[in-house]
């Protein structure tokens, strides 16, 4: 048992440590005193630094060296990341392109596509988004709707409507799954585009949450023309595509963060002002149960970590994690709350805005439910549930839908 | 046995839902998180539709109803999420009418405003009368209070108290000498100063009282009379929950049906279903629980504590867990501002850490059976 | 709002309250001091008590005059188990026959049957037991294997198990589905009989539970043979005729029972002893959680019996009540063996027998799983699980079930 | 970072799943509910597979290993529901090794049994050691000692110590002046009343000790190290649930596979997927944090309260919910007397309440960290 790194592994830290010691001071404040707060303004001081962190080869170091990489391990990204919180300076800006998207490119785009499109991901010159969820695609991915007719130029129309895209209003480019064939099966027929944002007929609209604050976007496709050459992956291979990504959204989700912060001892500060509470059976008994649960996760971690060293790429067990920590960070949240009482949901509150961030990422990549079949599925063996959806036209699939829910 | 709704409690319950079918009660609760003067003043219409003389007697022109026809009115504004004068205005009115204070005919005409700062009785773990504290666990005793033949003079901070805001007339309960005393203080007198304001759910007007020596007249109510306000308040919040929770089950089955993922539509599914079921039965909880409380103060005042604070306990735990779950089947979607959902899960948010909150109403449950006090010898 | 009977109901009441203060000294002593323990004698003592309800009209009221009964509504024999709980005497001792099988032949049986077989059921001269679960048929009751051919001179040959057979032991019949046609789809082909339980090839077992005692029983069946007269409401109809004593055993424990006797009070008494618990916040907080759901059980219970009034027959929506009370007599359980340690766990302590007892009764009569199905599907009108076992003949399907079990 | 097991411990496992196959653990534990002895003697096998000297430092006749090993040990004894004596014999050993009793080489050797008289350090809300009480919630102190030179006299009552109804020499933690100091005590000395039984589940033997001036050997302990035998059980308790969970986990997951209700297995249903999702989820984290309690007693000990006292929460609060989930999962037959399922529950209900309890460990992680103690700056 050892917490420590390999020889190579603490060379590997010590040149990133070396690095961010020379270069943190030019990172942008983000958090605290003097932190900047406009949204803009963060997002284009993030990418001035992610530029930044590419050049010193902290940004997309999984990557192969040819693409702008240093084509190290997985384990050498979670140093990355580590070593980025320990100097208390912020991770790239376009987490998304970077760590899925770019990924799938590599894995699935063309030559002239790596060229055109990676090295501005990298440096942070051209931000990106994920395009694949829709209003009626969301734990049920191969569900979209979004149309793709190929035109007699061979040119691609695009209509219909996505939502639940991160950074659509910094991107230049959208990593977009459409249905070209809705006679297939849902899972075939679909394609993965290039959708340059500022095309004609592409309109972002923030998605206000709980709180307010829009944190992700709805975008409408109104007869967007794409050139045949944004195909990423093939026609009808969309599917394939769309999983790259979502297993490189596993590793980068389940490797780069940290419980989003959500630990005991932040609680602990709160519920520990208050004498009465503190000494108070009930509170001690809440808070100790969710602060061993969030102290798990951090281990989990680690054994995860340990696990990667070893070979193992992580699972779907992975998102355990995530239902643990949000979960506790909901009971967190009600117990410091009813402590505090109504004055904790004060607008400012940084409580209250947890209290409120919280439902939404619930559900967010795949609802918990999707998540414990996926898990009882995959991991545990266990049969799956009845899919009626197996072989049917996605045309038909529609009609069947909209039948039922007549009925 | 015969626990079914009278026909007069069958026509006050439509009445009500009529007068505030006529206000976009939901809309207006979001659009007030960003513009407070987006809410329609709900006090003339509760004047007009004779909510605040509810339980206030004939004689003082009131309409001399029981607590379960006022808990009626309460669950159908929770049902719209109506931020109704009614957990502040119903026990001060009642108490006023208790206690011989004249006024309370221009209250329960809607032209007075009046408005009870809650009180909670004693406990075996808590050994005076306290009120709710502005921040934290610790609860301040009520009021000091000092009686001069008709008068009483206060002083004292409430907190968080319904309805206060606006009120004219407050109902105040403070302690002389250690005992529990009543009085109603004009807003506008000496020493009275209200801060007015809401929290995360902003149909809810809450205003925090602060009385330095302020004088008003006493109510000849006595200890049991003042405590029956704080239970009134719990079942009036109970009642309001099962209000919410009834709509928030009933738009998450309607969504269930509809929804489809994966070729099923969502409601299919037991995670779904189960949950829905867990809505269902604490609704239904909490509405049996509700209608004991109603024949509490109707027939058997010794049960009120127990009764009233069983009630609030289930349903807040049902309001709580309705909350999340209509947000929950909702995905993603139920999430946003646009949605419904959040300005239920809002109102469960606040509901559970007002009055009280709904661990105090748990907690009485408890002592009243440690006390061996609780239910009266079953049929 | 009014807990007052009607006029007539007062009357009823006060009949049966007579004939109670007259004969309840009669009645056996199954409690606190003096009681009887030995079960053969509990269960003869009870029966003798049975015929003398019987005699005085309140055992099987519901039945019509000319089986024995009084030919009352359902708000009676509320009224009679109220006064019969108010008296503090035992109820009859064969519920399952006079409250569910009975009413069955009542609705479903040939004239000779009902004059053959009524009689001795209402006064406990026999008793009987309902035989339809088996091994692989628990909640999903169609699954019944048992095996019924008929032999040439018209007799059937059963072959077969059955399971959580409650008095089994002292039955001389029990009313029993067994399969008669393998080949129709699994709710077809069923057949009701009624088999004596002292048949050759008939042996029964005493099925102990976690406590160690035998609460229920197996019944064997080894090529027992039954007359053709013993069809219950004709042969391959025996779903149809089962549904009818399941709609009267929601009637009968929905009714009947009150709470199984979890109530909050009686565990108020035993945290309320230790001195440091009833002041404990958390001990406070648990209890009056699970208090306040018990408590609302019985106005549940009020409000039903208020309804069946006005002329609603109780709907699936009953259950909950069975979910809520073994629930909180779950929590209950652990919070008293909480506060008292680990002497609540001793053999006799009767903290130790509810423990035990508790999660037998969670699956009793379908599990808590299918009971939220059903009031999700038969109450709120949720759409039904995907059913792979639709139109498939029975044999069949037992070879598909192998097959996916074996995978 | 390297949190896989070393090759040495790989076969420490191993080895201890071999002694303990060569006896039918879960079925003596459902004969011994009945016929106490049904139940194989384990002291022989532990002394023979070395675990009761594994804490033992090599100098002294033991292996020298470290709490880690010690827990995987306690995991595979979960696995198969063994008695084998290592919650009261391992702290003993350890604090005998510590405190320089040479009679710890021949408790190595299996040749004395010893028991260690679990005690609890205090806290900001329980100001003194204590220990568990015969019944119900008021925490006794921890005996009160008197010591002169090399010997300590204690006088006080320990309820349901493991190990401890057949241990020959007992680990005593008392009050010197409000002071922890610890002795050896013979079993047989003057003023030793020694109890034994089981409750709930027949392989856990427990003793209750009464020490009436009865005198032993000072043990050169400090309280660091006295509060590191408290953890040191904690931990264990972790361990052995992790492996009860392990083993409910595989077994449910198998039926889920097998069973058909309604022409599906049951494992297909969410209901049931989803709760040995759930066990799986709580197993994990248990172990997690297991992981971390092993990692604290050998490289940080700042953090052995709050990791121990974590890992004991979690996995406690697993096994509750793993023992009444196997039996549901299995249905009706589940809660049969035939079935193995109701030994695991039987396991969980006792264990929930042994040594302070699953709560005390809560509360200390709670504890620990409103302290400002807790995790040391993460990697």
């Amino acid at each position: 048992m050892d917490l420590n790194d390999t020889p190579e592994q603490a060379e590997y830290r010590a040149k990133i440590r070396a690095w961010l010691d020379e270069h943190k001071d030019e990172a942008p404040i983000l958090q605290g005193e003097g932190a900047i707060t406009d949204p803009d303004e963060v997002a284009r001081e993030q990418r001035k630094w992610q530029a930044k962190l590419a050049e010193g080869g902290l940004a997309g170091a999984t990557w192969p060296t040819e693409y702008g990489g240093q084509g190290v391990g997985p384990i050498e990204s979670v140093i990355i990341n580590q070593e980025l919180q320990r100097a208390g300076v912020p991770n790239v800006f376009d987490v998304i392109g970077v760590g899925m998207l770019g990924p799938t490119i590599i894995a699935h785009g063309t030559e002239e596509q790596k060229d055109r499109y990676l090295g501005p991901m990298l440096n942070g010159d051209e931000v990106w988004c994920q395009m694949f969820s829709e209003p009626a695609a969301g734990s049920d991915l191969a569900a979209v709707q979004t149309r793709a007719v190929q035109q007699d130029d061979g040119s691609w129309k695009l209509n219909g409507q996505k939502v639940w895209t991160t950074n659509a209003q910094y991107a230049t480019y959208g990593l977009m799954l459409a249905r070209t064939n809705p006679e297939a099966h849902k899972h075939k027929g679909m394609t993965m585009f290039i959708l340059p944002m500022d095309a004609e007929g592409v309109t972002i609209r923030g998605l206000r949450q709980i709180s307010g604050e829009a944190e992700f976007n709805e975008v409408f496709l109104d007869d967007v023309v794409v050139d045949a050459d944004s195909v990423v992956g093939g026609v009808d291979n969309g599917w394939g595509t769309g999983l790259t990504t979502l297993m490189f959204e596993r590793l980068t989700i389940g490797l780069g963060s940290s419980s989003f912060g959500y630990r005991g001892r932040r609680f602990a500060e709160a519920l520990g002002e208050d004498e009465v509470a503190s000494r108070n059976s009930e509170v001690r008994h809440d808070f100790g149960e969710l602060a061993a649960e969030l102290e798990a996760v951090r281990w989990s971690g680690y054994r995860a970590i340990s696990a990667l060293q070893g070979g193992q790429i992580p699972g779907p067990e992975f998102g355990l994690a995530k239902i643990t920590t949000v979960n506790c960070a909901i009971k967190a949240g009600d117990l410091v709350a009813d402590v505090i009482g109504p004055e904790a949901l004060a607008e400012e509150s940084e409580w209250a805005y947890m209290i409120s961030f919280l439902p939404g990422l619930k559900s967010a990549g795949g609802t918990e439910e999707i998540l414990r079949n996926t898990i009882g599925e995959r991991v545990l063996g266990l049969p799956p549930e009845p899919r009626l959806d197996k072989g049917v036209p996605f045309s038909e699939l529609r009609a069947i839908e909209k039948e039922g829910a007549a009925a | 046995m015969n626990l079914e709704l009278s026909d007069e409690q069958e026509f006050l319950r439509e009445a009500t839902a009529g007068a505030l079918s006529r206000v976009k009660t939901v809309e207006e609760a979001r659009e007030a998180l960003e513009d407070e003067a987006a809410l329609t003043d709900l006090w003339p219409v509760a004047a007009e539709a004779g909510w605040l003389g509810l339980l206030v007697s004939e004689e003082n022109g009131g309409a001399g109803l029981s607590a379960y026809d006022a808990m009626l009115v309460a669950e159908e504004a929770g049902k719209v999420l109506a931020g109704a004068p009614l957990l502040g205005t119903l026990p001060a009115s009642m108490l006023m009418d208790l206690g011989g204070d004249d006024r309370v005919a221009a209250v329960a005409a809607g032209e007075t405003k009046a408005a009870w700062l809650p009180a909670a009785p004693p406990s075996s773990v808590e050994d005076q009368w306290t009120v709710d504290p502005i921040e934290g666990m610790d609860r301040p005793e009520a009021p000091q209070a000092e009686v001069k033949g008709d008068e009483v003079t206060f002083t004292g901070t409430v907190a968080w108290a319904p309805d206060a805001g606006e009120a004219d007339l407050l109902v105040v309960v403070g302690l002389d000498g250690g005992s529990p005393v009543a009085g109603v203080v004009e807003a506008s007198a000496d020493g009275v100063t209200v801060e007015s304001g809401w929290r995360y759910d902003a149909t809810r007007k809450l205003g925090t009282i602060t009385l330095a020596e302020a004088t008003g007249r006493k109510l000849d109510v006595d200890e049991d009379e003042i405590s029956r306000a704080w239970y009134l308040t719990q079942a009036l919040i109970a009642a309001e929950s099962v209000g919410t929770v009834a709509t928030a089950l009933e738009t998450s089955v309607e969504y269930a049906k509809e929804r489809y993922t994966f070729g099923r539509a969502i409601g299919s599914y037991q995670a779904i279903k189960h949950s829905l079921v867990e809505i269902m039965r604490r609704l239904d909880n909490a509405r049996s629980l509700c209608v004991y409380a109603g024949y509490a103060f109707a027939d058997s005042p010794a049960e009120i504590p127990y009764a009233a604070a069983a009630a609030r306990s289930v349903a807040g735990g049902a309001l709580d867990y309705a909350g999340r779950q209509q947000i929950q089947v909702h995905g993603g979607i139920g999430a946003t501002w646009e949605h419904d959902a959040p300005l239920y899960f809002r109102r469960s948010q606040l509901n559970r850490r007002l009055v009280g909150g709904t661990s105090m109403a748990t907690d009485r449950v408890a002592e009243e059976l440690f006390q061996g006090r609780g239910p009266v010898a079953a049929v």
